[in-house]
């Protein structure tokens, strides 16, 4: 088939566009999550400016478009990091089309994760860091050997979600310029004119992505289910 | 010497004053009871003796040894030295009403946890110490269960292995039975009596007259913040003299 | 006024500021960035590599052996290329960017690199005429923040014209039959497009349109583009672009590329 | 900053509201017509596993596991290279497959309907049985008790999960901009191919997209509280 | 001839046969109880009635009619005319345990929802149906009310006066007390004695003896799925004959 051997052409091109999505998505994925983590301990914080500087990022991120971010964070930033770098005194500070695309999609999404772990972390009961405290462990050892996994169980089913829609809104880096999948196979489909063939190549290669994640996450959610799933019926 | 002594405790939430001064000091071996009606300040006297609700005015002090304390801003006070107030809590176990078990960890886990992180314990001791007290409280075979996989009164007896584990001086018990249905406050009595036996000193906020007459050679009657009376458990209760324990105790028999 | 307060918090790595700013006088080899929308063949595009290659950037090595500087391109989409040299992405525009009067506030032109009259192309045999009135109604492509953006708005105002964020998209519209033309650079059409398989079946449509038809939207060829602060460099650019047409490199790269003088007059 | 900066912006302002119109067309058509389908479509889906409820799930599927943006490219570069999709765009009445419009709003309208499938569905399964027994017991046909008990009972379950929808959907709608489409976003996008400025202008944009966002998230708020006013708590 | 004849239920769950062959007839305004312990069939046997739960054998007559049924291949005996089962349903109310009522109506519209889809009856004239039937069990004035906003024991009223507007022959009741507090127990036994009263043929599944001896006049205990004894629910319970009954009964007084 003449139509397969184009495809097999550009197939090269187009995986080393899909690593390049799963790297964006990886590294956002793993900023975001600290992120959230932050943003959700400044969310439960009582003090009002703190409380109030998340509750704001959380809103008005999740307020306007992730494209519109994109274009304000990708060709924005770059003005504000040298206008700081100006004010400052410092050399400019670059930032390359990958990393202000992960910066972008952390950003938006750390919003998303500070949401999933204040609700988690209402949801651990207080007296479980209390005996840990009360035992003599560190603040640190608590938050380590205590709080993280508790937080871990209840966040799963978010966290799972924000990856899910996350590895997904990696393809708006192809908007603005990165050479991820969903560009390199729209430019081949324009250029052959075979724009559907190359397309659902794209699409398929998301649903893998997709496919993967989930199993992934259902071993996860097997790991951190450590103690919840015998629960006990009386009577 | 005394064991525990605590002095002049004082602690406020806000503009309501929970606790206006209250002392206690315990020998070694000595049990006592705290009673007192629902918002007297028996949890939070508990919590303040180690620092889990940090107090107002007051000291403590563990074997002689006081624990440095100094005011935070807003009038708290705070332990100078995170190490020594580590140090503290780990001779004084708590046993808490609501287990607070770790969810996440086996019984077994949640037995070695703190010895290990804490004394830098080595696994096997840890394991080896916590199956003894596992065996004290009746629940050997018990290691691999989850907490959710046990009823409450097998619960509060990991609870207090927990604490047991730590090879505690003081041991403090917030409502240890009050969770627990009729059935299951037996179980844990059983275990306590047997701890009591063994010369263990116990500090035990409860609200089981029985028990408290039975178990400790010591009793405080706390009223709105203040210790209103306190002696021999025996005496004070069957001849309470304050009009406020009169009327407590008329109620909690009916 | 409209510094951002929460976002771009995640700072970029202190460890990249080190690198020598392209405007320290360089007293050895300088570090040249170049920033290019890599859809615009022949003069910048993509091989199948994904290497960057086409008229503009031979030119630009070319300048750059001139000054001895060490040259790196940066693909950067059209509608942010502008932002992309203020905020010193890249120090110099080499994207067949046309010098108009309107760019010339945001940016510092070099002298013109080439200069070419823009065209239409549709369906061979196309009845269409590029009149304002014949074109009336019907549907053409231009590419967004071009010169033929502004001037087909501003000369066919009846007409449906639609903006693509690159000229590949246009054409891919007009392959989907949904416009008729495309107005574009002629050379890009012609090169870029009506010699290439996809063009087959496509032809000129009218006469070019010279960029005298209206000097103040269409500028006179295209040049490089330096930040307004960087005088310097642009002179040093000029100075080696001199040396190119002289020294007859300019004259060996436009002959690989084109069959006629794709320097203008 | 440049002091000209807020010009900008609220010159931006002014142009994004002329894209307005094309936002809600775009966002609530393919909203209602997501829930049009939606709806028979997610009680197929929560039957076991016939045959039309595995072609829905696999639907469902491909809709919510792949990027929105490839499926508009899908449609509005891919479908128009089918010969039969080329020779009804050369017709007069289906003039409108050349705009980028139809198929915006076809992929917008997909996508939407899959999301609201796993919505809908999880609300259908989880509606008690114990009230589906009640309305067999009664007599009503199982058709019945679909439309009468468990769809009106589902549906309000969904609301929340559909208001979240709706706003994402919203903001979903920027991607016309890539073609050809000049809703609010792509009103931006030629306002930072004129100024260059990208910041006043794409925060222009997202104030006119968070101002949205604000007023649909009241007005949801309003019809939760009066057709979830059977979940609230009782309150004596 | 009898209101309601059922005749040799059998049912089994794979391996498990709950029902081994029960039968029971009723005349008008008798009034049936059925126990027996956990487990002993009786929900299953109700709910065979109205094949919400398919039985592998038996039949079911309804005033002299015959329910249809025809085997599908698991062994389960299917209506074969569905719009005979529905007639059947509408004149056997039911009235679960756990009341089932429709969370997103009011009130009136759970009353009402059944007589208009069910016998297309006209709006007007089922409201004026419920009203009539929600003032007998004394909840006049709760019509719009949601029923998360009442009380168990106003649900299961409600839940009966839903039956009820059906205007049902039978009325079949599975243990419409126990989902509920002491409280309000009384409050549905009153309405339920009521009913006993004006002559209304009910089978009810209980777990309250003093109920079912006072307002039944037949009483059938089921065990392991059989009936293990019956008759006149005064001599049963006061003199029961089997050694089984004799148990249960010991077991379910103390
Ligand atoms: N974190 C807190 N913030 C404000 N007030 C508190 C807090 N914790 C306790 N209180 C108040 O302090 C008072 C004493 O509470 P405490 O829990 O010590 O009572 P208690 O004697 O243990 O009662 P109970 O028998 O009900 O457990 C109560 O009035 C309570 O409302
Ligand atoms: N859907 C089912 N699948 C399998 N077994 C079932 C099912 N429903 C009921 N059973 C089994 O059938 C037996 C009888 O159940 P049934 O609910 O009829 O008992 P019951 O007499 O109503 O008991 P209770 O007094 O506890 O309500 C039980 O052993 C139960 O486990
Ligand atoms: N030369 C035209 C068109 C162009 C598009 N890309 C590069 N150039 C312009 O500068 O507007
Ligand atoms: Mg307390
Ligand atoms: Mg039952």
């Amino acid at each position: 088939m003449d139509k397969i051997n184009i495809i097999m052409q550009y197939m090269p091109r187009i995986l080393s566009g899909a690593w390049l999505t799963l790297a964006v998505a990886l590294l956002s994925f793993a900023l975001s999550f600290a992120l959230g983590l932050l943003g959700a301990n400044m969310r439960l914080s009582k003090n009002k400016l703190i409380n109030g500087i998340a509750t704001a990022y959380s809103t008005i991120v999740r307020g306007v478009p992730d494209l519109v971010w994109m274009f304000l964070i990708y060709y924005g930033l770059q003005y504000w990091l040298n206008d700081f770098a100006e004010a400052y005194n410092y050399e400019t500070i670059e930032i390359s089309p990958f990393m202000a695309g992960v910066f972008t999609i952390a950003f938006i999404f750390g919003a998303y994760f500070t949401e999933t772990f204040r609700g988690a972390m209402l949801a651990i009961p207080s007296g479980q860091m209390e005996a840990g405290y009360a035992y003599g462990m560190s603040a640190w050892q608590v938050l380590k050997r205590i709080t993280f996994p508790l937080l871990m169980r209840f966040a799963l089913p978010g966290v799972k979600n924000n990856w899910l829609v996350l590895t997904k809104t990696t393809a708006l880096v192809s908007i603005v310029g990165l050479d991820d999948v969903t560009r390199l196979a729209q430019l081949a489909g324009s250029k052959e004119q075979m724009s559907f063939m190359f397309n659902l190549v794209s699409a398929l290669l998301f649903l893998l992505l997709t496919t993967v994640s989930l199993v992934v996450f259902r071993k996860l959610e097997r790991q951190y289910a450590r103690g919840v799933r015998e629960v006990r019926y009386e009577s | 010497m005394d064991k525990l002594k605590v002095l002049g405790i004082h602690k406020s939430y806000g503009d309501h004053q929970v606790l206006k001064g209250v002392s206690l000091s315990a020998q070694a071996g000595d049990v006592i009871s705290i009673i007192g009606s629902s918002g007297s300040g028996k949890s939070t006297f508990l919590r303040c003796i180690n620092l889990l609700e940090k107090p107002n005015q007051g000291q403590i002090h563990l074997n002689g040894e006081q624990l440095e304390l100094k005011a935070a801003k807003n009038g708290e006070l705070n332990a100078s030295n995170p190490k020594q107030l580590q140090h503290f809590r780990s001779r004084l176990s708590m046993v808490f009403q609501h287990f607070n078990l770790w969810q996440h960890m086996t019984v077994l886990e949640n037995l070695i946890e703190a010895p290990i992180r804490v004394f830098g314990m080595s696994k096997a001791d840890a394991i080896e110490r916590a199956k003894k007290y596992l065996e004290k409280v009746g629940l050997q075979g018990a290691e691999n269960k989850y907490p959710s996989a046990m009823s409450g009164g097998q619960q509060q007896r990991v609870a207090i292995a927990r604490a047991l584990t730590m090879e505690p001086e003081v041991i403090l018990f917030d409502e240890p039975t009050s969770a627990l249905d009729p059935e299951l406050v037996g179980e844990v009595l059983r275990v306590m009596r047997a701890l009591a036996e063994e010369g263990r000193t116990m500090i035990i906020v409860t609200h089981e007259m029985g028990f408290a007459r039975e178990v400790s050679n010591h009793l405080i009657f706390l009223h709105k913040g203040l210790i209103e009376e306190q002696g021999n458990p025996r005496e004070v209760l069957s001849n309470p003299k304050s009009e406020r324990l009169q009327q407590f105790l008329s109620g909690n028999l009916k | 006024a409209c510094t951002p307060k929460q976002e771009a918090k995640p700072a970029a790595p202190a460890a990249d500021a080190t690198k020598p700013a392209a405007t320290a006088p360089a007293a050895e080899a300088m570090n040249l960035k170049f920033g290019t929308d890599a859809t615009y063949a022949p003069f910048e595009s993509t091989d199948a590599s994904g290497a960057i290659v086409g008229f503009d950037i031979d030119i630009a090595n070319a300048m750059c052996e001139e000054m001895k500087a060490k040259c790196s391109f940066i693909n950067q989409a059209w509608e942010g290329i502008i932002p992309g040299l203020t905020t010193k992405k890249y120090d110099v525009i080499a994207s067949s960017m046309s010098i108009t009067p309107e760019r010339k506030q945001s940016v510092r032109f070099t002298q013109k690199v080439w200069s070419a009259p823009n065209r239409f192309v549709a369906k061979e045999g196309s009845a269409l005429q590029i009149t304002p009135e014949g074109m009336k109604g019907h549907a053409f492509g231009v590419q967004q923040g071009t010169i033929q953006e502004t001037y087909a708005k501003k000369y066919y105002p009846d007409a449906k014209i639609k903006s693509y964020k690159t000229i590949e998209d246009a054409y891919a519209d007009l392959a989907a039959k949904r416009i008729e033309a495309v107005f574009a650079d002629g050379v890009v059409l012609s090169d870029g497009f009506l010699s290439k398989p996809a063009g087959k079946g496509y032809a000129q449509l009218g006469a070019d349109v010279p960029n005298a038809a209206d000097p103040v939207i269409l500028g006179d060829g295209t040049g490089f583009a330096v930040r307004k602060e960087d005088a310097e460099l642009a002179d040093k650019l000029n100075k080696a672009f001199d040396a190119i047409r002289a020294n007859g490199k300019y004259k060996a790269i436009a002959d690989k590329y084109f069959k006629f003088d794709i320097y203008g007059s | 900053m440049n002091p000209n900066a807020f010009d900008i912006f609220f010159r931006t302002f002014l142009k994004c509201l002329e894209g307005l119109p094309l936002t809600l067309l775009l966002t609530f058509s393919a909203v209602l017509m997501g829930l049009v389908l939606a709806i028979p479509l997610s009680v197929i889906h929560a039957r076991r596993s016939t045959f039309p409820a595995r072609c829905v799930r696999l639907f469902a599927y491909f809709f919510t596991g792949t990027p929105l943006l490839v499926q508009m490219y899908l449609f509005y570069k891919g479908f128009p290279e089918f010969d039969w999709v080329q020779s009804l765009m050369e017709t007069e009445a289906f003039d409108f497959l050349k705009e980028g419009f139809f198929w915006v709003w076809l992929a917008l309208t997909l996508n939407t309907t899959a999301y609201l499938i796993e919505i809908f569905s999880g609300a259908i399964k989880n509606t008690d049985n114990g009230e589906v027994e009640a309305g067999r017991a009664y007599g009503l046909s199982a058709g019945q008790v679909t439309r009468h008990i468990v769809l009106p009972s589902a549906l309000r379950r969904a609301l929340p999960a559909y208001s979240n929808e709706v706003i994402m959907m919203l903001q979903s709608t920027a991607l016309a901009s890539s073609f050809t489409l000049y809703e609010v976003m792509g009103q931006a996008i030629i306002m930072n191919s004129e100024t260059y400025r990208p910041f006043p202008v794409f925060i222009a944009a997202a104030t006119v997209y968070l101002l949205l966002t604000f007023i649909l998230v009241y007005l949801f708020r309003l019809a939760e509280n009066r057709y979830l006013a059977h979940l609230k708590p009782r309150t004596h």
